[in-house]
């Protein structure tokens, strides 16, 4: 039996370990999928790939239940897809149809489901921390022990609103697990030239929260640590924060070649430390899943992303008319 | 039965009636617990509801908007009291960005029934940044509604459902209305958004105002009708969505029309309705539609400086003269 | 010597030359030094003047445009750089409540001579959040100035005589003109604040616009001019203050005015100009004044749906012969 | 020669420390003065009494230079008076006076007396800080070593703007003397329901900010403290975050009779806490003075205050024609 490696008393299944292997690949095979398409025209738009954080959201999500519900960033389909979200109908928002989550309005910056517990990437910096501690003060104000996830990255961080927001989880004891996706840049302004310090979870202390810093690209530390910080929300004992140390396989967004990003770091994220590969490994050397198993995973990640593309290629453009009329009601008193 | 009760109890009872009815409803703000309310608006609450739905915040007024939109979208229906509408400047991105558009980028899968009640206005001294009248900003935002209330009357039924309402509501209150009589029933009873209410009507001249400056064009209006004008006063109470279907009838009607508001002249509310009845009923216009508001400048503390940025019911009834004035030599 | 530049590039003099004039000017925002701007207007800057004032900022708007107001109190020449005008949601407190006010609030002793230089407008697939037109909320506030250029010429001059004014100025840009074209001297000029351009000169009606429809306007009115409507174009280039002069002249001279912009038209500054074209101008008025605007909505991700928001040429011509037609039923 | 008690390299002279009391009495007869007027009726609108916080304001404002500059509160009247304010001028604006700094336009909430270097009051909790570190960066950017104070309480420290500013403040090494004013209470709500760590402190240190806690009462502290941060900040050393604990002596604001605050807290803080009978005993323990001098001192000051209402209600109403013609020639293009 694999066991993670922190925590003896946190076992994680075969299954799920196989499970976490397929996720990330998904995310991945997406990401790089969309790219293409956005190349090619039919994605237009801000498109910031979550290409290299795979093990953050995965490990993450992995560790909820499913009534759970997470808010995202600008940089969520990886957040979006760890979460169970239907690659087609998400395929087809990226392409602004109807068929997308969000019928074509919100695209990729805004794309949310939620009945299912996604409650929106966002394309303002920061722009979700609030509305995390609000999903966890409605879950408690319900008399449920559903929990809040709240993501965001280090440039989020040095927003007003996060401080404010911790404090409030802190005071209020909120079900909150906040996940902070450090990957060390803002667009192509490093954390360092705007934190004196490189442990930005100390920030979260400061404020009273209980917070934790691990390597973001070890799936299962991350699962370990949420399942954790997850279980202590949902007894009432949190707010939690982990600060994940993780680094974008690229630049900010599609159109960024990121060359303001060194070289030797690049190397080190995208080749000992990358999540999928780490994880690939691991799983081998433990035995758990042979060389092709997961070779005949890809293979099936792959046919559902063709299914998926499909889906989006064939779902309709919203119609003009429709819109108008949605909207003509909508200025309407009752 | 009615019974003659303040502006701010007829709040406090529709809030308090509200959380009776639906258990989702919480409030959260500066001092609305403990204390009651910088305006005693929510005295009592936190002894019936507890401190789980009567919230005391830090003043974190971005963040705790935050919380009620998250609130919201999960289900519940927050009110969240930002106690000088001056101060919404710091919750613009939640309001905006976020509560207004959730709906619209969600592709109408998600909703925010969030109210958020302020408090904005003049006259008491407390200078330019706790004086300010800034509805015109959230009424050019598609997702916002956006209500006023004149008197105890309509403030309980229109915070009653704004409360009850799908869509963000931004509730906008009066500073000096608080303590302002007025009838309401004791029994059950709310007041549509979206419908502006004839509080006077006449033939010769329609005033259109709403919030405190209707009780001012009342009082015009009884002044004027001593002239012989007969005057048609035309509250909005809710500005967005607006009832453009009153505003139209009683322009065609008077075909002479003052639009009177606190708020600074330059971009206030005024100028976009005047704008819709001239788009509308240009024909049916004696004379141009015209507007008396604020004068464009900051609040100033001094009492006398500070009154003389308001419209007052003399600046009000001379307009009301000049149009029919105007209309008589042409 | 007159060259052809990009809107862009006119910015970017603007500010170098500013910069190389005045020491006291600075210029701080997301990726503005080393990444040369998100938009490329400050390219060559850090390398010039180096990171004293050329300064990358976190992710702390509100506090860094608080930072433009500090330093501008003390005598500097900030230029505060918003990516998105959506982003200046987070700023509105130390805009509004401080740097409008501050002249006014200490009795005209103290000023806050800052650019706010920020990027709006839809038609890049940007959605809801980074897609808005929010000029009419600056427009609405006391004490800023706000100035909406539509070629690298007026870019470029009027972007220096904001640096240079003594009060606040609001400088939005269009994410659409960023590559634009257009000639501009090479020796040093500036434009006025304050000063409406008559774009083009014409009989029959006049367009009213600035930013980016400013342009759409001139090509109307070249396809109208085919069917032999003769139409005055007049580009604001400064909403605040407003150059009612210019505005009046014009509208007494056609009698028939479009007022055209992309943003919302509840709320929007058409109203206000259309309202004010009533009051000062009523007798002159073949027609009502109308507005062509953005529907009110917020933006959808989609392309076929996000240009539906926008006023295109075609509904710009549709109103000016809506206008010329009615007028001849009359 | 009496010395500072912390700090043996800071000598205070005798001078200063009985030109301490002074201001302090000022501060506090001020207070009271107007407190009157209010009552009267002669001063409306807000009024935030500094009352029992006389020894911050004096102690940080002499530990300044003149040509420094410092950025407070709703509550600042203290702050102008330590800074050197003229009473007659500040009487005038608290009663709306066309000679008073802001011309009757300001108020209570807005005095300023920007040539003299206090930046301004203000009706935002928060608000200030920002604007004074973009006054610390205006100073260096001007290549001088003056230094900007920035004054605000334990509400402020919980909004968002605290946070971004001691950040950035920290990043770019900025010449900003932080005080925090911890009066333990946001008008009727104590700071421990609304932050976890009776350190408020510990939230600039997390930012990197050097930072420290003393008794803010006791004014040679205070002093010794502002001027160690001070000389910091003027050597590019800073910035500096000191929290001085005090209490206000009443409720928030004139209006506001503080119920809520427990009577032996309170009679801690007015008894034996309160910063001007502290120093009057360590003056005359000292031998740095005697009751008799202290008692003239009250008498000069009394008969300033004297002056300085005379003044005020002499000074004339602001006229509305003028008010009308400014405005018209502001909204002027130039
Ligand atoms: C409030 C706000 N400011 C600026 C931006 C522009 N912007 C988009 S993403 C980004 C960088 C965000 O950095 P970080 O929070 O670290 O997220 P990451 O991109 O690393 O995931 C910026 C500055 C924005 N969208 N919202
Ligand atoms: C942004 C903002 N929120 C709320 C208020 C209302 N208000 C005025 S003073 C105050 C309390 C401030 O507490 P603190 O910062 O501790 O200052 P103190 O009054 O203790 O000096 C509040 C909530 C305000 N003026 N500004
Ligand atoms: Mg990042
Ligand atoms: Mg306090």
């Amino acid at each position: 039996m694999l066991q993670v490696n922190v925590n003896q008393e946190i076992v994680l299944s075969p299954e799920k370990a196989i499970e976490m292997y397929r996720r990330m690949m998904t995310i991945r095979r997406f990401e790089q999928r969309s790219i293409e398409l956005y190349r090619e025209g039919s994605i237009r738009g801000y498109f910031h790939p979550y290409l290299g954080e795979e093990a953050i959201a995965v490990g993450v999500c992995e560790a909820l239940r499913n009534d759970d519900a997470i808010v995202s960033t600008h940089r969520g389909h990886g957040h979006c897809i760890a979460k169970g979200m239907d690659l087609g109908r998400m395929m087809a928002e990226l392409l602004g149809r109807e068929g997308g989550y969000c019928r074509g309005r919100g695209g990729s910056m805004h794309i949310a489901d939620v009945s299912g517990g996604v409650l929106g990437a966002n394309g303002i910096v920061g722009g979700g921390i609030p509305i995390a501690i609000g999903v966890a003060k409605g879950f408690r104000l319900f008399g449920t022990d559903r929990i809040a996830v709240c993501f965001f990255s280090d440039g989020a961080s040095n927003n007003g609103v996060f401080a404010e927001s911790i404090n409030m989880a802190a005071i209020w004891n909120l079900p909150v697990l906040f996940v902070l996706e450090n990957n060390h840049y803002a667009v192509s302004t490093r954390i360092d030239e705007t934190s004196m310090s490189a442990a930005l979870a100390d920030r979260a202390t400061a404020y009273g929260i209980q917070a934790e810093t691990i390597n973001g690209n070890e799936v299962d530390l991350v699962y370990e640590t949420a399942t954790r910080g997850a279980g202590l929300c949902r007894k009432g004992g949190g707010p939690f924060l982990m600060e994940c140390k993780t680094y974008r396989h690229g630049g900010h967004h599609v159109n960024d070649p990121g060359s303001y990003m060194p070289k030797d770091e690049m190397d080190f994220w995208r080749g000992k430390n990358d999540p999928i590969d780490r994880w690939r490994s691991r799983l081998i050397s433990s035995g758990l899943a042979e060389g092709e198993d997961l070779n005949r995973i890809d293979g099936e990640v792959e046919s559902l992303l063709d299914e998926a593309v499909e889906f989006a290629k064939r779902s309709p453009e919203p119609s003009v008319e429709e819109f108008l009329a949605e909207l003509e009601a909508s200025r309407c008193h009752e | 039965m009615s019974r003659v009760i303040m502006y701010r109890e007829a709040l406090n009872e529709a809030i308090a009636e509200e959380m009776r009815r639906d258990r989702t409803v919480f409030l959260a703000g500066e001092g609305v617990a403990e204390r009651g309310g910088s305006f005693r608006t929510s005295v009592g609450l936190l002894d019936e509801f507890g401190p789980e739905r009567v919230v005391d915040t830090p003043i974190s007024e971005a963040s705790f908007t935050g919380l009620g939109v998250g609130a919201a979208i999960v289900g519940c229906r927050p009110i969240i009291e930002i106690l000088f509408v001056d101060f919404a400047t710091l919750i613009m991105d939640q309001l905006v960005n976020q509560a207004a558009k959730y709906d619209f980028m969600s592709g109408g899968r998600g909703r925010v029934p969030m109210v958020v009640r302020t408090q904005g206005g003049s006259g008491n001294g407390l200078a330019a940044q706790h004086s300010q009248s800034l509805e015109a900003w959230f009424y050019h935002v598609p997702g916002l509604k956006v209500v006023m209330p004149a008197t105890p009357y309509d403030a309980k039924g229109l915070l009653k459902s704004a409360i009850r309402d799908d869509d963000p509501v931004v509730f906008i209150e009066h500073k000096l209305l608080y303590m302002s009589k007025g009838e309401a029933p004791e029994e059950e009873y709310t007041v549509p958004l979206g419908r502006a209410d004839v509080k006077r009507e006449g033939n010769d001249v329609t005033l259109i105002s709403y919030s405190r400056h209707t009780l001012l064009c009342l009082e015009a209006a009884r002044k004027l009708s001593e002239e012989g004008i007969d005057v048609e006063v035309v509250d909005l109470r809710t500005l967005s969505p607006l009832d453009k279907e009153t505003i139209l009838a009683s322009a065609r009607k008077t075909g002479r029309v003052v639009v009177v508001h606190e708020a600074c002249k330059q971009g206030g509310v005024g100028g976009d309705i005047a704008a819709m009845i001239m788009e509308e009923a240009f024909d049916y216009l004696d004379a141009p539609v015209v507007r008396v508001a604020g004068l464009d400048t900051p609040i100033p503390f001094n009492v006398t400086l500070e009154n003389a940025c308001t419209p007052d019911i003399k600046k009000i009834c001379s307009a009301a003269r000049l149009l029919l004035y105007r209309n008589e030599v042409m």
